[in-house]
C-alpha cells in the first residue's frame, strides 16, 4: 500500500464494480487538490497546459458521482467546486474588449497550477516519510529502563500539554458548576456568581452555552436577567460579530 | 561470532525484553526447534556475549536471561541520566503550571477553586523546580500569596516570553475533539 | 576489545538510554575529558560494536547515537512481544507533518494552503504524539502561532537530523513531464 501515498494505487487497481472502485478512490483523495491532481495525472497532459473548463467538468462530474453514492463530501471539495464554477462563469461571459476577465482568469490558472505542484512536492514528501517510518517501526529501542523507574508517571511537558491540560480544567470546571446550579431554587444573585466564576477561567462564554447545560426554562430566564444586570453595571460586555452569531460575554473587568 | 541461525534473533529479545526471557517463552516463538537445541543456543550466546562485552551482561536471573549492564558503570550512568533536564511533571503539577501560567498572578485558593483539588503540594514542587515564584501577596481577607510563573518556565518550554503561551481561544480548533 | 577507559562506561550509557546519546550529554558525565577524546571514544566503539553485533545496532538519529535491534529481526521479536505491527500515521498526518519539516517555522492557515484542507485535527495529532510542536508567534498581524517538527520527529523516522532530510527539489524532479 506504500503507493496510495501518491494516490495511484486505486488507479492501478482493477474495478471489480463501481462501487468498489470508488470507495478505493475516495479513501485516496484527501482533498480538493488532490482531486484535481489525479484528474490531470491521469489525463496524462501536461500540467502546464490544463483547460480550466475542461478540469471544471471532470472535477463536478466527480462531485456528482459521489454524491450519487451516497458519499459526504467534504466541505473543502465544494469550496473547490464553488470557485472552480465561479471562474468557468466568467469564462463563458462575451469577451470585454479590454480582456481584463481574460487576465484574471489566466492569473487564477497559474496560480492553480503553481499550488498544485507545490501539493505534489509534499505528497512526494509524505511518501518518503512513509517508507522511513516503515523501516523504523521495525526496529526497536530497548524495553523499560531499571533506572528510570521513579519516572514513570511523569510526561515530560510541551506547551501543547500546558494547553490541553488548562483546556480540560476548564472543561471540568464548567462541569462541575452546570452539577451544582442543577437546584431548582434559583435567584438572580446566583446567576451572576456563576456568570463571574465563569469568566474566572475563561476570556468569553458563549451564549449558546447557557443552552448547553440543560437547564430549566426558569435558569435560562434567571440567566438572561443576570446578564441584563450585569451589562448595565459594566461588568460584562455582550459582542455578537453579526446576525444570527453567538453571542459572546466578556469581561470588563480589568484583572485584578 | 556464533554461527547458528538463532542467536541473533535470541539477543535482539533479550535486548527488548522488559522481563527476564524464558525458554517458554522462546519455544512459543520457535515451535519448531526442538526445547535442547533452543538451550544450547541460549547457554552459548550468553557465555559468548559475557566473554565479549565488559559494558552488557546476560544475567541468569528469576528462571530467565536478561540484559543488563554491569555495576561498576552505575555510577556513571546515574551522572548521565541527571544530565536530563528533566521537564518531567505529574500530571497534577502540570495542571496547577497550567493555571499559573494563565491566570497569573493567582492565589492558591483560586488555583484550587479552578483545579478543584487541593494544590498546596504540587505548588511546592513547582517552586522548588523554579518553574513559578511568589509575587507578594493579595490585598484581600487572609491577604494570600500570588503565585506566577518564574523566568525558568519560559525557558524550559520554550517561550520567547509568555505572550508566546497560545491561548484557549486560538487552539479552539486544535483542541476541541474532531468533528465539532 | 577496545582498550580504551571511556569505552565501557559509554556503552552502558548507550545501553541505558531512553533518547540520544548525545555529545554534549557526555561532556557533562565526564567535564574533565576533552570534547575530541569522547568524540573519537564514541565514534570508535560505535564502530567496533556495529562490525561485532549482528543484532543490536548502534545509529546516529536526531543529534545522538542510540542503539536498536536490527530491522531483520522484527518478525521473531513481534512474536516474542506479541504485540500487533504499530499503528503507522494517516496520510494526512504524514502530509501535515511534511509541510511542517520543510517549512518550519510555519502556521497553521499556510499549511492549509499547501494541502487545500483543513489540517486542524491533524496538528493535534501530531502535537500530542510529539513529533511536532510550538515555536512561538509569527510576526505578523494576529500573531499566528508557529509549529516546527519536535525531537522525536527525527527519532520515528530515523534521520541523524533534520539536514539528513531530502531537499524538496529532489521531488521536483520526479514531476517534471516526460522529456523536460
Amino acid at each position: 500500500m506504500a503507493t496510495d501515498v501518491t494516490g495511484a494505487a486505486g488507479l492501478t487497481a482493477p474495478p471489480q464494480t463501481y462501487n468498489q472502485a470508488y470507495s478505493v478512490h475516495l479513501e485516496i483523495f484527501e482533498g480538493p487538490l488532490d482531486l484535481l491532481l489525479h484528474l490531470i495525472r491521469q489525463q496524462e497532459i501536461d500540467i502546464y497546459d490544463i483547460s480550466l473548463a475542461q478540469i471544471t467538468d471532470q472535477y463536478l462530474r466527480y462531485l456528482e458521482m459521489m454524491k450519487d453514492l451516497n458519499v459526504t463530501v467534504a466541505g473543502d471539495f465544494l469550496v473547490m467546486a464553488a470557485t472552480l464554477i465561479h471562474i468557468k462563469s466568467r469564462m463563458l461571459l462575451p469577451a470585454e474588449p479590454d480582456s481584463e476577465t481574460d487576465q484574471e482568469i489566466e492569473e487564477f490558472r497559474k496560480d492553480l497550477v503553481q499550488q498544485l505542484l507545490e501539493h505534489e512536492k509534499f505528497k512526494h514528501a509524505a511518501q518518503m516519510l512513509y517508507e522511513r517510518e516503515t523501516v523504523e517501526l521495525s526496529v526497536w529501542p530497548r524495553g523499560d529502563n531499571e533506572f528510570e523507574e521513579e519516572e514513570k508517571e511523569l510526561v515530560s511537558a510541551t506547551v501543547f500539554d500546558l494547553v490541553s491540560a488548562f483546556h480540560q480544567m476548564v472543561e471540568r470546571y464548567k462541569e462541575r458548576i452546570v452539577l451544582e446550579v442543577k437546584g431548582e431554587v434559583v435567584t438572580v444573585q446566583e446567576k451572576i456568581e456563576e456568570i463571574r466564576r465563569l469568566l474566572r477561567v475563561q476570556e468569553a462564554i458563549l451564549f449558546s452555552f447557557f443552552f448547553e447545560m440543560k437547564v430549566s426554562r426558569l435558569h435560562l430566564v434567571m440567566t438572561l436577567f443576570a446578564l441584563l444586570e450585569l451589562t448595565k453595571v459594566h461588568e460584562i460586555r455582550l459582542i455578537q460579530k453579526g446576525a444570527f452569531q453567538d453571542i459572546r460575554i466578556q469581561s470588563c473587568l480589568k484583572k485584578n | 561470532m556464533l554461527e547458528k541461525e538463532l542467536t541473533n534473533p535470541i539477543l535482539a529479545m533479550l535486548f527488548v525484553a522488559t522481563d527476564p526471557l524464558t525458554l517458554l517463552e522462546l519455544q512459543e516463538v520457535y515451535p519448531k526447534t526442538p526445547p535442547e537445541e533452543l538451550r544450547n543456543t541460549l547457554d552459548d550466546l550468553v557465555a559468548h556475549f559475557n566473554s565479549l562485552q565488559a559494558a552488557i551482561e546476560i544475567r541468569q536471573i528469576s528462571g530467565g536471561y536478561r540484559m543488563t549492564t554491569r555495576p561498576e558503570h552505575h555510577e556513571d550512568i546515574r551522572s548521565y541520566l541527571q544530565t536530563k533536564p528533566s521537564a518531567k511533571l505529574s500530571l497534577a503539577a502540570l495542571e496547577t503550571l497550567a493555571v499559573i501560567a494563565y491566570k497569573q498572578p493567582v492565589t492558591l485558593p483560586e488555583i484550587m477553586e479552578i483545579r478543584g483539588v487541593n494544590s498546596g503540594s504540587t505548588i511546592r514542587t513547582l517552586l522548588e523546580k523554579k518553574l513559578i515564584e511568589t509575587r507578594g501577596r493579595k490585598k484581600v481577607v487572609g491577604r494570600p500569596i500570588v503565585y506566577g510563573t518564574a523566568k525558568d518556565f519560559a525557558i524550559h518550554f520554550g517561550l520567547k516570553d509568555l505572550s508566546d503561551l497560545p491561548t484557549l481561544e486560538e487552539f479552539e480548533e486544535v483542541l476541541s475533539p474532531p468533528g465539532q
